[in-house]
């Protein structure tokens, strides 16, 4: 239990730094750039250091200028909430845009969503984590339109009406909450909870928030833009939405859904929705054409089985859940950067071993360890869902059943692209395509893949730790509330 | 292995652990080996020489496991997640772990000479095959049932990698392959989970234990799970549509290996946890409402139409491999029935009809991959008339037929003959029946086999082909060769799956070299085999010096309706070879089960597009307010989830 | 009808104008028009949350207890929201801008339509990493 | 020891002679019908020894040779594991289905023969006797299973003590007359009498796989035929009519069975292929399954 006022920085100072990026930009094109990166890695090594303390002395908690935690704006971080935060850094700096290009507009967006996200899963009170929310929302809205494609500008819109409406509809929700219980302090909702968040209105709430944020957690049915971003995107925002803000925003649910709102309606509502995302995602994928929207809809799958993991209650289903979380963070941008060096249909990678068999092999390991092939990562994620899922009640054995029928669907459209890749006559596309360059972020991804799955013991017991400590209420609530004081 | 030197009793005395590690050692390394040096044209040979080496652990290992020890453990043990995952080697495993690196000897020799040079990328099937054997070898030395399923999926994906070296159809068959063994592997994944959530262990005593503590109901879904997942590869009906194809059109070495030993790891996976860990008595006792089966007896049924249907596809077919391949899928019914039937006898049976069956399948696809390499191709309607050709393939050819249909003197016979009997003194007439109806079409079906490629007209640009070369003709001999031995003398292959058949546990089958002897009719192969030599001698005097010299004459020199056949005219009766039967049993199965499939896929493709529909028509606010209101309409009355 | 209840009447009132805006208008500015419906009837929501009947502002004078004010953290937070609700407007009419330069219409059906065409126009054999996308 | 050479040499050798009774009892049972005279009593030797002297013997290659020695293997095979009276050779050491899968490997080896002429009438000859053999076989196989069921043993020569034991009234006929008349008309398809007989048809495919075979290839053919019909005769009786007692018994039983099926065969015309094969699934499977059933509800 310990108060640690540096906790602000993971947010503070990316938010600073894009700020002042665009007034570095104009002094010296060359500055800027220079500027970002090193923000970043500014943020990611306060981030490792806050992380490093946590990890040794336990969840901490701060509140901003002194107000007592009712009233003021508190942050928490425990090994969960830092352990996202480094992946969002990690995941900035992998895919900060390698083009030389003078703009310095997606550069503070980068660092405002980077800023943003810390904000999201550190935060300790609900309109903070709206206001975040919104933050990372707008990020994401300018950076899909950055690749400056007409289809990007059209898609982003549509994003963004969305995602609005979605906005005011957790809104909503959290005025419901304020209404039901007199406070937005996570803490004093967790002690309050039980006695008022019970029954319709907490539902109510709790399904206006997940609506809400569902929007950026891929969640079905609020995911229709998901197909449409990531065809148009630049791979790098892709991959970055894909990849890791979309569990930023699962990561906020969890927290409302263990701290908030821990009854039935509300496990059985994010179940619900995540066995309909987890159908939606395969079998749409299977119909899908080209790799891009392949992988669009087939993260929407694997959102949904992050979602169907975090419905289980209990520290095994949030274990499952952040080991799923974490493996499809390193997949699926890897994933996005194949796709974008063979954009359009998949007869056209016809050949592509040839030319390519590095990639080619990237993409049948991605593709088991996806689909959950012993021994690489994958298989232990789903292993701690399947284990999980079959000590809960049988709803959850009908949700394991449907992610098992999906891996064997995921399995039938990774490798019908990789059967292009391998087989069949060669369409002359391949050589011109092997650009080692422009996919080094998926190479090192991959290569994380494979270490990991050397790892998987400690990496397993650091995640089962993880998940307790996210799983148990009152000793986060007091923490929450200790950062006051 | 100066160890081993010193010692008389050696395997008394050397380190029991060392053995298992040694084999799993010896195979990582041929394979990371071959994939590094795959391109050296001596990569097949320094396999093939590995793998005699392997053979030789092995039979140390047979020795100790025969003079009771009950497993070999391996030093290789890790704790995943609060699991521990062990392996170890017992009777069982050790029978199809002999199985496995003797197919791969032969296979390996087979594509070391003159076969591999043609082949395009040798190197990396050498390497495959490898990898392959080092998975079996994971799968059959499983500890526990999550190194049961690692080792599953590792082989599994290892003959799906296989089977892609032959390139165009080669990838479309592996493709329908991988999608069956992935659901299988799927359903296991789900049956061992299953276990784990009643006894909260993974280990083959917990299986155990999950079943007497599991509600009937649970049983059967962990039974289906198991049966339905360990059967796709073994390719029981209904699952079995992957294989023919698969198997086929893998490269002919790979192919021989794969159709040897493949797919009984299914049947091994079957054996370990229906019938070792389960008990037969207690799948027996599993009764299927209002009827009077029970969960062994519907097995027991799926393994007897797995038996006959894939016989008579295989009647059909007009291509050598898949004929070859549909058998190898019926085969594998009375292997599954032999073990299923549960006597001494019967499993017994069954587990020397694996080893037979690798035998001959094995033997008679490297001769038919002989055919290919010379006459380049396996299409039954193109070739004939090869004998003067490539006598020693045919000879090779002829004995695996034997085999297959389960005539004497081969060794098919004598397991076909232990799986009749025990169905028979099991009181199970019908499946009886049709096991022996299977073998009627089995016999019909490797004439057709044989007469189309080897008797008959001779084509015209097959009159210059020559034999195949020593490297190709010698192993496939070899294994032609050691079925007949063990049909001359079955006890060498009973001594064998004695000890595969201690590791199951139940009674033992008294055996002794020329076969059984039993209450109710016995059978002694060198008894047999004696007189059906002596007697064809008999039959050779009556031939040679009764009546006058014979003439030679060339194998044109006939005739028909008046003409007489030459090569330049074309009459070789190949093409639709059976035709009454094809008229009658044709109607009898137009692919209902094909149609299935076609269904399933169809089915998929359309919820695919109306998902994809559902997100392209509509304007997506409208769904969030739809899921609004119905979430606040339905949120008070969620009562089925904690 | 009492003052709270006009408050609730009126924000769910904008807000369900606002959502009819957004679904069934075809035109771009009148959705987005919806969307400011929808955020100004949340917004009234919260306000309407922290009031109370005949009670005083906020302002900690002397003599005046926290109880009898009205809540000032939801004015608190409207006003969060406000900001945010223009700074996402903002952003909105820029794409609607460069969306009209692109496509030439402000009908959502007749944009989704041709980005569709777009889309598969370059789809196999032009496809490639389109223009002005630096990734 | 000298009991082995003794049934290693007489069995067989009893089988020749009592088949060419056989087959001069056929021949002169059709000419009675067909109110001929009929052959001398020696004409089925005349044969074998006409063929044999012919001065052109014509082979086609090793497998052609071979086949006839496979061919009459396989039958000499037969006898000795067949009990008769007097001898059960080594009735013992093989059982029942060792003895019927014995049986396969001569037609085997002819099949292979005539395939290895290159006469595609020999081929189509093969094509539709494996395919009769196919459709005989079925029924015939479950009489077979029928009556071990019943006996509880394939040991022939138990199979022959519990009939014997019982008198007539115990033989597998008497007990299964379902199963044994299913057998009967799969018997009858078996020797290849009308209307089964497609497979040869002369006038359509130059009488099938005899078409190359001459002189003495032709002459173990027809060594083959008295093998054949003696070994039926006596599976049958056996099976269903108590095996043999003494040899005048046994003949008789031997020599009835056969007369049945050469009796009625004259009637018929020929079936095809396809009409053999539904007829045969149909009335004596049909036939044979009802004994079966009636022996398991025992």
């Amino acid at each position: 239990m310990n108060t640690v006022p540096q906790i602000i920085f993971p947010v503070a100072i990316p938010l600073i730094a894009a700020f002042l990026l665009p007034i570095a930009g104009r002094c010296h094109a060359g500055f800027g750039r220079i500027f970002g990166r090193a923000a970043v890695l500014v943020t990611f090594l306060a981030s490792a250091l806050l992380a490093w303390q946590v990890a040794g002395a336990g969840p901490a908690s701060s509140a901003m200028g002194g107000f007592k935690a009712p009233l003021g704006i508190v942050f928490y971080a425990d090994n969960l909430a830092m352990a996202f935060v480094l992946l969002l850094n990690i995941g900035v700096w992998l895919f900060w845009p390698s083009g030389d290009e003078d703009r310095s507009g997606p550069y503070t967006l980068l660092l405002t969503l980077l800023g943003g996200g810390a904000g999201l899963v550190l935060s300790g009170d609900l309109f903070n984590i709206f206001v975040f929310y919104e933050i990372v929302a707008v990020a994401s809205y300018g950076l899909a339109a950055s690749g400056g494609s007409a289809a990007g500008f059209g898609a982003s819109l549509r994003y963004l009406l969305l995602s609005a409406l979605g906005s005011s509809l957790a809104l909503m929700g959290i005025a419901l909450v304020y209404a039901a219980a007199g406070t937005l302090n996570l803490a004093d909702l967790a002690l309050l909870a039980p006695d008022v968040l019970r029954g319709p209105p907490g539902a109510a709430a709790f399904l206006l928030l997940l609506i809400g944020f569902g929007v950026k957690a891929e969640l079905f049915p609020v995911n229709s833009w998901v197909p449409e971003i990531y065809a148009s995107a630049p791979v790098r925002v892709t991959s970055l939405l894909a990849g890791i803000v979309s569990k930023l925003a699962l990561i906020v649910i969890l927290r409302f859904l263990v701290l908030v709102f821990p009854m039935p309606s509300a496990y059985g509502l994010l179940l619900t929705l995540g066995i309909l995302g987890v159908l939606a995602g395969e079998l749409a994928a299977y119909r899908a054409r080209d790799l891009n929207s392949t992988f669009a809809w087939s993260s929407i799958a694997q959102l949904g089985v992050i979602a169907i993991a975090f419905s289980i209650p209990g520290p095994a289903g949030i274990a499952a859940g952040i080991a799923l979380a974490l493996h499809h963070a390193v997949v699926k941008p890897a994933f996005f950067f194949i796709a974008d060096k063979w954009r359009g249909d998949v007869k056209l990678l016809s050949g592509g071993a040839r030319t390519s068999p590095l990639v080619a092999a990237l993409f049948v390991l991605l593709s088991l360890s996806i689909i959950g092939i012993p021994p690489l990562p994958g298989f232990w994620a789903k292993y701690l869902l399947l284990d999980a899922a079959f000590s809960s009640s049988p709803a959850y054995w009908l949700a394991a059943a449907v992610v098992l029928a999906g891996a064997v669907v995921e399995g039938a459209y990774l490798f019908r692209a990789a059967g292009f890749f391998y087989g069949g006559p060669q369409k002359g596309r391949g050589a011109a395509l092997f650009m080692p360059g422009e996919l080094v972020p998926a190479f090192v991804l991959g290569a994380v893949l494979l270490v990991a799955m050397f790892a998987i013991a400690p990496l397993g017991a650091y995640i089962t730790s993880m998940a307790v400590q996210a799983a148990d209420v009152p000793a986060i609530a007091a923490q929450i509330l200790l950062g006051g004081n | 292995m100066s160890l081993l030197l010193r010692r008389r009793f050696f395997w008394e005395e050397i380190d029991l652990m060392s053995l298992l590690d040694i084999l799993l050692l010896v195979a990582a390394l041929l394979a990371s080996g071959l994939f590094v040096l795959g391109r050296g044209s001596f990569a097949g040979w320094l396999a093939t020489v590995v793998y005699g080496l392997m053979l030789a652990v092995l039979a140390i290992a047979g020795l100790a496991l025969d003079s009771g020890v009950a497993f070999i453990p391996s030093a290789m043990s890790f704790e995943i997640l609060g699991r521990n995952l062990g392996w170890r080697l017992d009777g069982l495993g050790w029978f199809f772990a002999l199985l496995t690196v003797g197919a791969a000897f032969f296979a390996s020799w087979y594509g070391s000479g003159e076969w591999g040079r043609k082949q395009k990328r040798m190197g990396l099937q050498h390497a495959l095959l490898a990898l392959n054997v080092l998975a079996m070898l994971l799968l059959l030395s499983s500890g526990d049932l999550l190194s049961l399923f690692i080792g599953w999926e590792l082989v599994s994906w290892a003959a799906f990698a296989i089977m892609t070296q032959g390139g165009g159809p080669a990838v479309a068959a592996a493709y329908r392959y991988m999608i069956y063994a992935l659901a299988g592997a799927m359903a296991v994944f789900a049956a061992i989970m299953l276990v784990q959530n009643v006894t909260g262990g993974l280990g083959f005593a917990d299986l155990q234990t999950a079943i007497s503590a599991m509600s009937t109901a649970q049983v059967w879904v962990l039974f289906i799970l198991f049966a339905a997942g360990f059967g796709v590869k073994m390719a029981l009906m209904p699952f079995h549509l992957w294989q023919a194809p698969a198997y086929s059109e893998t490269p002919g070495a790979s192919s021989a290996f794969l159709n040897a030993v493949s797919a009984r790891m299914g049947l091994f996976a079957l054996i370990l946890v229906l019938v070792k860990l389960t008990g037969l008595e207690a799948l027996g006792s599993l009764a299927i409402p209002f009827t009077f089966m029970s969960a062994k007896s519907a097995l027991m049924w799926v393994a007897a139409i797995t038996m006959v249907v894939p016989t008579f596809i295989a009647l059909m077919q007009t291509d050598a491999r898949m004929l070859l391949t549909w058998h190898g899928i019926g085969q594998g019914g009375y292997m599954l029935l032999g073990v299923l039937v549960g006597t001494s006898l019967g499993t017994a049976g069954g587990l020397m009809h694996v080893f037979n069956y690798a035998t001959y399948q094995a033997a008679l696809f490297l001769a038919v991959t002989a055919v290919i390499h010379r006459a380049g191709t396996s299409d039954l309607d193109e070739l004939g008339g090869l004998i003067t050709r490539m006598p020693w393939t045919y000879v090779t050819l002829l004995m695996g037929i034997i085999g297959l249909a389960g005539l004497p003197p081969m060794n098919g016979f004598v397991s076909k003959w232990m799986i009749y009997k025990s169905l028979l003194d099991g009181g199970q007439p019908l499946l009886l029946i049709m096991a022996f109806a299977a073998t009627l079409g089995t016999i019909l079906s490797v004439y057709k086999l044989i007469h189309n490629i080897f008797l008959g007209q001779l084509r015209r640009e097959h009159q210059h082909l020559k034999e195949a070369p020593v490297s190709m003709v010698l192993p496939m001999l070899i294994l032609a060769g050691i079925g007949f031995v063990t049909g001359f003398m079955p006890g060498l292959a009973l001594n064998i799956t004695d000890i595969a058949q201690r590791a199951i546990g139940g009674d033992m089958l008294p055996h002794h070299l020329g076969g059984v002897t039993l209450a109710t009719g016995s059978l002694n192969m060198l008894w047999v085999v004696g007189v059906l030599i002596g007697a064809i001698g008999a039959g050779a005097l009556i031939f040679y010096l009764l009546g006058n010299r014979r003439y030679e004459v060339h194998q044109f020199d006939n005739y028909a309706g008046g003409h007489f056949l030459s090569a330049d005219i074309r009459y070789h009766f190949s093409h639709e070879f059976y035709p009454g039967l094809a008229r009658v049993i044709g109607p009898w199965y137009r692919g209902s089960i094909v149609r299935a499939e076609q269904g399933i896929g169809i089915l998929v493709n359309v919820a695919g597009d109306l998902w994809q529909a559902v997100f392209r028509v509509a304007y997506t606010p409208l769904y969030m307010l739809l899921v609004v209101v119905l979430g606040l309409v339905f949120t008070g009355s969620w009562g089925i989830v904690p | 009808m009492s003052t709270g209840a006009v408050l609730y009447a009126g924000a769910i009132g904008l807000f369900l104008i606002g959502c009819y805006a957004m679904v069934a208008e075809r035109h771009l500015i009148r959705n987005i028009l919806g969307l400011v419906l929808v955020e100004s009837g949340v917004n009234l929501l919260l306000v309407a949350v922290g009031f109370r009947e005949n009670a005083a502002a906020p302002i900690l004078k002397a003599g005046q207890s926290a109880g009898m004010m009205v809540d000032p953290l939801p004015q608190a937070l409207v006003l969060t929201a406000i900001v945010i609700g223009f700074g996402v407007l903002a952003l909105a009419l820029a794409l609607v801008v460069r969306v009209h330069q692109a496509y030439g219409t402000l009908d959502t059906r007749e944009v989704a339509r041709l980005m569709r065409v777009e889309r598969e126009a370059s789809g196999p054999g032009a496809a490639g990493p389109r223009a002005g996308a630096k990734s | 020891m000298m009991s082995y050479v003794a049934d290693f040499i007489f069995m067989p050798l009893i089988a020749f002679v009592t088949g060419l009774g056989l087959v001069l009892m056929a021949r002169r049972v059709r000419a009675k019908i067909e109110r001929r005279v009929g052959p001398p009593v020696l004409q089925p030797i005349y044969d074998i020894v006409k063929l044999y002297a012919k001065k052109t013997q014509i082979s086609h290659g090793i497998m052609h040779d071979l086949s006839i020695m496979m061919l009459l293997g396989g039958f000499i095979t037969a006898e000795i594991f067949l009990p008769v009276p007097g001898f059960d050779g080594l009735a013992g050491e093989g059982d029942l289905i060792t003895l019927i899968y014995i049986m396969m490997v001569p037609m085997l080896g002819l099949a292979l023969g005539v395939g290895s002429c290159a006469n595609p009438n020999g081929s189509i000859g093969i094509s539709r006797a494996l395919t009769a053999m196919l459709a005989y076989d079925i029924p015939f196989i479950i009489a077979v299973t029928g009556a071990c069921m019943a006996y509880g043993t394939t040991n022939l020569i138990e199979i022959v003590q519990i009939q014997q034991a019982g008198g007539p009234a115990s033989w597998g006929a008497a007990t299964m007359p379902l199963l044994a008349f299913g057998g009967l008309l799969a018997v009858h398809g078996m020797m290849g009498k009308e209307p089964f007989e497609i497979y040869i048809a002369p006038a359509e495919i130059a009488t099938g796989p005899m078409v190359e075979m001459s002189g003495k290839y032709m002459g173990a053919l027809f060594i083959m035929q008295c093998f054949q019909l003696y070994t039926i005769g006596v599976i049958y009786t056996t099976l269903f009519l108590g095996g043999g007692e003494n040899w005048p018994f046994f003949l008789a039983k031997v020599f009835a069975v056969v007369f049945i099926s050469v009796a009625v065969t004259n009637v018929y015309g020929r079936f095809k292929t396809d009409t053999m094969i539904r007829w045969m699934w149909k009335w004596p499977t049909g036939i044979a399954l009802a004994g079966l059933a009636l022996v398991m509800a025992n």
